[in-house]
């Protein structure tokens, strides 16, 4: 397992969860972007909470799937980063809202022509 | 009358009444799926189940059971509430729960009523029934999976359309409704089904997957794709009407709706003219308002107000025309016609054009005799009366002119004139059938008057009419079936030549050097002078725009705010569900600022103003919706000799019920019929 | 044991011609006209006080039944149908009337029609009795030929048409108002009550429908009169009756009985007794498939009629009696009577057309015990929520011998569902012993 | 529909044609509707008759409706609706097995087994590779006292075992109709061994 830096600089904390980091968290690896994922280190009886310090701005959806069923107690340990499938895609945190989020064909930003739409008419034009 | 008390509220309802009945009186409403007011009782969904005081311990089928004097109903005991929990669960045991993928989503009787009654889980654990679809042709789409088995489309096809190809095969469980030959229903009232079934199981197919009932916005209209005058709700989302539906209207069209009203809205998003047209060298060019204007103008400029004409076309509203009427009085010209097809239609008197007896007076008649006419063709709504008045007892019907299937019996005269006559001079026996019945009917078709000797035939049938005791004081059996929404409001406004006007057949053929059509498409256009300078004002590219030299965008039935008068003389008003598309404008607009553009301003700059100049034009505007029912007061006839009757058998008024108009010819649901259902149609009318 | 003078029906085993002659010499249509001749009111009086209750299942006296029917005939036709649709699964009695003893039923059409003012009767036969209703229409052409009917029948002067109508495979149209739906050439489907058939049955017209054994007693009971009739049998419950006893019984047969004979002696005397003895008894379905069953401990004390078998919440119905030794799966049994009724609902209303898919689906499942053992209880829900909601008495009939099986049989349910379980796991066990990880799903 | 095993066309033939004006003058006039039933089961056996395969095609259900007036759907219903009208083509014989309760307490599984055995058919509604037979399972054909029933066409054979019914199929494959009742030889309904009730009466004939 990759063990990160015991208190890499996340600028995702905000203070209060910087401290509680500290006081409670035992690093349990970093994910290819970055985030630092955490267990807490004392047993409280029952399952360990788990959490996750982003690499930048905090956005859920940063998380790649690996890490997400390990966060979610799917899985005991993280998905294994290694043996990848050649289908197995690199992980994009969710774009919309941000400049690289999809534009349907016809969209002003993209620039094209819109397609026809179910609200169009068809106009006549002599000869038909 | 009897007393029944329901949930502690006592009623009276006439006997003979159901507990249903009774209890809808008593304002509790009852849960139901097969039970429909104007169908026969099947009793078999069981949802409608109240519990009766005094009867055996187990609750009853209230759309079934018959009322009695003193009879106490519970409707909300817990009895029946177990009862139809229940039932709602055999109801869903087999039902797909698709509601994400039903268009019947959101007006889904169901869906409503398993929210209302059902319970929130099902205990079923077992495979769900599945149902092969059935094909009933390019309107109706089944997913037989969801069926119900109420029954419904089965009665009214069997009941009200008069076509009994529906019905329900095999027993149980495994019981499934179809036609079992699957073929496409014949009948111009299946689109009712859609609005009967209360499941998703019989669906618009030109709707499918369109919309969702509440993205909608509901604009009560009329509709004006025949001259019955059916009062609709149109639908729409943004800038398109998607769907059609009828309104009730107990007088006009109860709750039914003909195929071509309802499913011809494809056609108003096609072939529209969006935009002014000029021709220069020979050739149509884009043109703004004022280039269009300017060239009408242009021509204007020096012709007397005799050169000058003006067609009104079978979808006009009736503000547009006393527009057009008044333009053309500021330029001179009494060359008005409203009569496409030729038809001797004589507008001295309301009484030679309306259909008098009004649609639901037929009911009340007790003798028929069809003249020229195939109301299943021309008037689908009416000919459903016809039928539900056949249904009812005994009626006499008999038609003079080409034999058809009017899903009823018709006792058919004869294909000639001389028929007319033969029953004008009492030697045909149907005549003494006619004198005998107390409130007998006549009705006129378009098809019998659109003829050289069309005003003898129209003299000839008021004169048996007054023979047969027709024309009473109570009592009005002359009847002439329009089929062109816009013709009895022109009649109304005088939309026919003035003094020392031209009709017409005068106008064409170079009588006139400038032509206004509105909306006029059903003429050949070929029979316009070469010389003649046509402007073609109108919502679609149909002949006249093709034979036009300027066109001026109008708006369609759904785009603007209209008077309509139906072909029993009732004037109806039409809203704005959409705007017109592009450029066009709504016509009485055009024509309002046309005539500024000449300086002849037309008085009325709003509706308000414009309807005043209807009621001003002629009274009948002032009351809408409603129609008084008049006896006959004057039994002098139309114009014409009733004894020169030609030899020409009479002929089919409409071929193709699928498309008679600018927007049914546009709309591709209604070639697919044409396509599907006109051989069918040949072969019934030979 | 009832005398063989008592005996209605006494060519019920065909050892005699059934033809009009063999007919005669047993009795039959002797001085019909002079019962005739008693009028109506007399004849509907006579049936009533022979406490005659209908034979068909339901048991409704059937002199009252004919007094329904108006008393003067007016514009319209009054019409008997008889129902010789006999389909209730363990019932074979008609069958035997009409191949062996027909004339007492054409008999008893004529007196029937004659006091209910019906010139025109149809007797609707079940499609498969084929060769049955050749006999049947062969009796019929000679009793027409001898003018027993037909125009001035017997010489009583009242006219009287009879028809024999096939039916075409439909349990339900034994059902009265289906009958009618089906002999006026429509689907079997049971029309809504009110109105009922003595004001608006067959064409639109007063009709009575009565089961053929109702109509084929009634000539005896009016020339030996009703007191003899009634004095048979119990209270309420007088006369003899046809019982069928089939299933599990050393030799099967039908019999004419007094009513009110116990169980067990119906069963040991006609029937050689129960395979292998009377405590090899499982069960016994007392009045055909429509009524629940009974376990052995009441089969022991119970007497055969409409009162006694209401008493033990089962009925009487057609009196056909399907025994079951203790080797029957009676599971496996009621299940099979699932199926029945699955198959010959109509499908017109929706309690009847889904609860009895339903039934069937879970009581097939019940037989293997894959089942939750909360689903007894769901399935007796279902049955309730058939029962009493349906236009005919099908959902009821549906209804009945499942919750007749539930209320009798409800620890064998249990077990079979528990073993299964047992099973079920220790299947799972040896399958899964060679691996370290339980399956999520089994 | 479009089965390619529907006939093109169908009349009623003569000897068809000669029964229908007696079973029309059954029922009132204007009532001939009630005439679908025998009309159906006419051409049913026409069908069987001329055929080999007692079956009504869907144009006879149309020719059924032209003669009685009626909408052909509702011919479609009643045919469909009724257990005895086979939709599909059948064997020439018909073995219709009787599995409710009754029969199937005797051991009606026996007899089943046996048909299987002897004509190859697997599955219900199948017809054999030779034509002969087609096996349908019905419900209670009415003979519970005589269970288990094999009805075959219009006959019942009563008190069928695996042998009986084995030597009646293979009877059956030769082109012999061996008499229908019961196959063990008893009087009808009456219990094995003979009648122990009506064992007093003698009739003579009158006269």
């Amino acid at each position: 397992m990759d063990h990160a830096p015991r208190h890499a600089y996340i600028t995702g904390m905000n203070i209060g969860t910087r401290i509680s980091t500290w006081l409670h968290g035992r690093v349990v690896g970093r994910d290819a972007i970055g985030n630092v994922y955490y267990e807490d280190k004392h047993d409280h009886g029952g399952r360990r909470r788990r959490w996750v310090a982003y690499a930048g701005e905090p956005e859920a959806s940063k998380v790649p799937p690996e890490w997400h069923a390990w966060l979610h107690y799917t899985t005991d340990a993280p998905l294994p980063a290694q043996g990848r499938r050649p289908w197995q895609k690199p992980h994009l945190a969710n774009a919309t809202g941000t400049p690289a989020g999809y534009r349907p064909p016809g969209h002003d930003y993209s620039g094209g022509k819109r397609a026809a739409a179910t609200g169009d008419y068809e106009a006549w034009t002599p000869g038909t | 009358m009897v007393k029944v008390t329901v949930d502690g509220i006592e009623v009276e309802v006439p006997a003979g009444s159901n507990v249903l009945q009774a209890c809808e009186a008593a304002g509790k409403e009852i849960p139901r799926f097969c039970y429909h007011e104007r169908l026969s009782v099947a009793g078999n969904c069981r949802m409608c189940l109240v519990e009766i005081e005094k009867a055996p311990p187990k609750p009853f089928a209230s759309c079934a059971y018959p009322v009695n004097d003193g009879m106490v109903v519970h409707t909300d005991s817990p009895m029946v509430r177990k009862a139809r929990r229940g039932v709602m669960e055999f109801l869903l045991i087999n039902h797909p729960l698709d509601c994400p993928i039903c268009d019947q989503g959101g007006e889904c009787d169901l869906q409503d009523q398993a929210v209302a009654y059902g319970t929130d889980r099902s205990r079923y654990e077992e495979n769900k029934r599945a149902v092969k679809d059935k094909n009933l042709g390019p309107l109706v789409k089944t997913v037989m999976t969801r069926c119900i088995h109420c029954t419904r489309c089965i009665r009214f096809s069997t009941e009200v359309a008069g076509v009994p190809e529906l019905g329900a095969t095999a027993r149980g469980e495994s019981m499934e409704v179809g036609t079992y030959v699957e073929k496409a229903l014949t009948s111009e009232l299946s689109g009712n089904l859609i609005d009967i079934c209360p499941v998703g199981a019989l669906t618009s197919k030109p709707y499918a997957f369109v919309a969702r009932p509440w993205e909608l916005k509901k604009t009560d209209s009329v509709d004006v794709l025949d001259a019955v005058g059916a009062n609709i709700r149109v639908d729409a989302r943004g800038p398109e009407v998607l769907r059609i539906l009828p309104r009730l209207n107990e007088d006009v069209n109860e709750e039914w709706l003909a195929d071509k009203s309802r499913f011809s809205v494809d056609g108003l998003k096609r072939r529209r003219l969006d935009s002014c047209w000029v021709k220069r060298d020979g050739k149509l060019r884009k043109a703004s308002w004022q280039e269009a204007f300017e060239a009408i103008a242009a021509k204007l400029a020096g012709l007397s107000g005799d050169r000058v004409g003006a067609v009104a076309g079978n979808l006009a509203d009736a503000e547009s025309m006393v527009a057009l009427k008044d333009l053309m009085a500021a330029l001179g010209s009494a060359n008005l016609d409203c009569r496409q097809d030729g038809a001797a239609l004589d507008a001295s008197c309301r009484d030679f054009y309306n259909f008098n007896t009004s649609i639901a007076g037929i009911e009340e008649a007790d003798a028929l005799l069809i003249v020229g006419s195939n109301p299943r063709r021309e008037a689908p709504l009416i000919n459903a009366r016809i039928r539900k008045r056949v249904l009812a007892g005994p009626f006499p019907v008999a038609g003079i002119g080409p034999e058809a299937d009017l899903t009823y019996g018709v006792d058919w005269l004869g294909n000639a004139p001389a028929v007319l006559a033969s029953l004008l001079d009492g030697t045909h026996p149907f005549a003494a059938t006619l004198k005998a019945a107390n409130k007998p009917m006549i009705i006129v078709g378009q098809g019998a008057l659109a003829r050289p000797d069309g005003a003898a035939v129209l003299a000839a049938c008021w004169k048996l009419a007054a023979q047969t005791g027709m024309l009473g004081a109570e009592w009005h059996g002359f009847n002439v079936l329009h089929t062109a929404a816009s013709r009895v409001g022109a009649l109304d406004l005088g939309f026919v030549p003035g003094s020392k006007g031209k009709g017409l057949d005068a106008m064409l053929g170079g009588g006139v050097d400038l032509l206004w059509l509105l909306g006029a498409d059903e003429f050949d256009t070929a029979r316009i002078g070469a010389g003649t300078f046509v402007v073609y004002q109108g919502h679609h590219g149909d002949r006249g725009a093709a034979r036009a030299d300027v066109i001026l965008p109008g708006a369609a039935y759904t785009e603007k705010n209209g008077t309509y008068v139906n072909t029993e003389g009732r004037v109806q008003r039409g809203q704005l569900a959409v705007y017109p598309p592009g450029e066009a404008r709504e016509d009485w607009k055009i024509l309002r600022a046309f005539s500024g553009f000449i300086d002849k301003p037309l008085p009325y700059d709003n509706l308000t103003a414009i309807r005043a100049r209807l009621e001003q034009a002629n009274p009948v505007f002032a009351r809408t919706n409603v129609l008084p029912r008049f006896g006959c007061s004057d039994t002098a006839g139309p114009a014409g000799e009733p004894t020169a009757l030609s030899g020409a058998p009479f002929r089919p008024f409409i071929e193709n019920y699928y498309q008679t108009d600018p927007i049914s010819r546009a709309s591709p649901t209604m070639a697919e019929c044409t396509e599907t259902y006109m051989p069918t149609l040949r072969q019934a009318a030979e | 044991m009832l005398s063989d003078q008592d005996r209605i029906f006494t060519n019920l085993y065909g050892l005699h011609d059934w033809g009009l002659k063999g007919a005669r010499a047993r009795g039959d249509w002797d001085g019909t006209a002079a019962i005739l001749a008693r009028g109506r009111d007399a004849i509907v009086d006579e049936m009533k006080a022979s406490g005659l209750r209908g034979r068909g299942g339901a048991g409704f006296p059937t002199g009252m039944k004919w007094s329904f029917m108006p008393k003067t005939i007016g514009d319209r036709p009054h019409y008997l149908v008889v129902n010789a649709d006999e389909s209730e699964p363990g019932t074979c009695k008609d069958r035997d009337i009409i191949r062996h003893d027909p004339h007492k039923l054409i008999e008893g059409c004529l007196v029937a029609s004659f006091a209910m003012g019906a010139h025109a009767c149809y007797i609707y036969i079940r499609g498969e009795f084929y060769n049955e209703a050749r006999i049947l229409q062969a009796a019929i052409d000679e009793a027409y030929a001898a003018g027993l009917i037909g125009k001035n029948a017997c010489g009583s002067g009242w006219d009287f048409e009879l028809y024999l109508h096939r039916g075409a495979g439909a349990y339900i149209c034994g059902e009265e108002t289906a009958l009618l739906e089906s002999l006026e050439g429509k689907k079997g489907m049971p029309r809504l009550k009110p109105p009922f058939p003595a004001a608006v049955g067959l064409y639109g017209c007063p009709t009575t429908v009565n089961n053929v054994e109702s109509i084929a007693v009634a000539p005896t009971i009016l020339r030996r009169g009703a007191a003899w009739f009634s004095a048979l049998g119990r209270p309420k419950n007088s006369g003899t009756k046809l019982f069928c006893i089939s299933g599990h019984v050393n030799k099967p047969c039908n019999v004419e009985e007094e009513l009110g004979i116990p169980l067990r002696e119906l069963i040991d005397t006609y029937a050689g007794g129960v395979r292998g003895g009377w405590d090899n008894l499982l069960a016994v379905i007392p009045g055909g498939s429509s009524v629940p069953v009974l376990p052995k401990s009441i089969c022991d004390t119970v007497l055969m009629d409409f009162d006694s078998l209401r008493e033990v919440r089962s009925g009487l119905g057609t009196a056909a009696v399907i025994v079951m030794d203790k080797s029957t799966d009676i599971i496996k049994a009621i299940a099979r009577l699932s199926q029945f009724y699955k198959h010959e609902s109509c499908g017109q209303c929706t309690p009847c057309r889904e609860g009895t898919g339903w039934m069937m689906r879970v009581m097939n499942r019940m037989v293997q015990g894959r089942a939750e053992l909360d689903e007894i209880d769901t399935l007796e829900q279902v049955t309730r929520q058939v029962e009493g909601h349906t236009i005919c008495a099908l959902g009821d009939a549906a209804a009945w011998p499942v919750q007749g099986l539930i209320r009798h049989f409800r620890p064998v349910l249990e077990e079979r569902i528990k073993a299964y379980k047992a099973q079920a796991s220790g299947r799972a066990a040896s399958a899964t012993s060679g691996r370290s990880m339980p399956l999520a799903a089994e | 529909m479009a089965d390619s095993t529907q006939p093109a066309s169908f009349a009623f033939d003569t000897e068809s044609n000669a029964k229908i004006p007696t079973i029309l003058a059954k029922y009132p006039p204007g009532k001939q509707a009630s005439a679908v039933l025998p009309l159906l089961d006419l051409a049913q056996r026409q069908m069987g008759r001329t055929t080999g395969s007692a079956w009504v095609p869907r144009v006879a259900m149309d020719e059924v409706a032209r003669v009685l007036g009626m909408a052909p759907i509702r011919v479609y219903e009643v045919a469909t609706f009724y257990l005895m009208f086979n939709t599909e083509p059948v064997g020439k014989y018909h073995l219709q097995l009787c599995t409710t309760t009754p029969c199937w307490l005797r051991g009606s599984d026996d007899v089943v087994q046996a048909c299987r055995k002897v004509t190859g058919i697997k599955g219900w509604k199948e017809t054999s590779a030779d034509g002969l037979f087609t096996m349908s399972e019905v419900e209670c054909v009415g003979a519970c006292v005589n269970a288990p029933i094999l009805q075959v066409n219009d006959d019942f054979y009563e008190d069928m075992d695996a042998a009986s019914t084995e030597k009646l199929l293979e009877a059956l494959k030769r082109g012999e109709v061996p008499p229908p009742g019961s196959v063990k030889g008893r009087q009808t309904s009456a219990p094995e061994g003979g009648p122990i009730t009506l064992t007093t009466l003698t009739f003579n004939p009158a006269e």
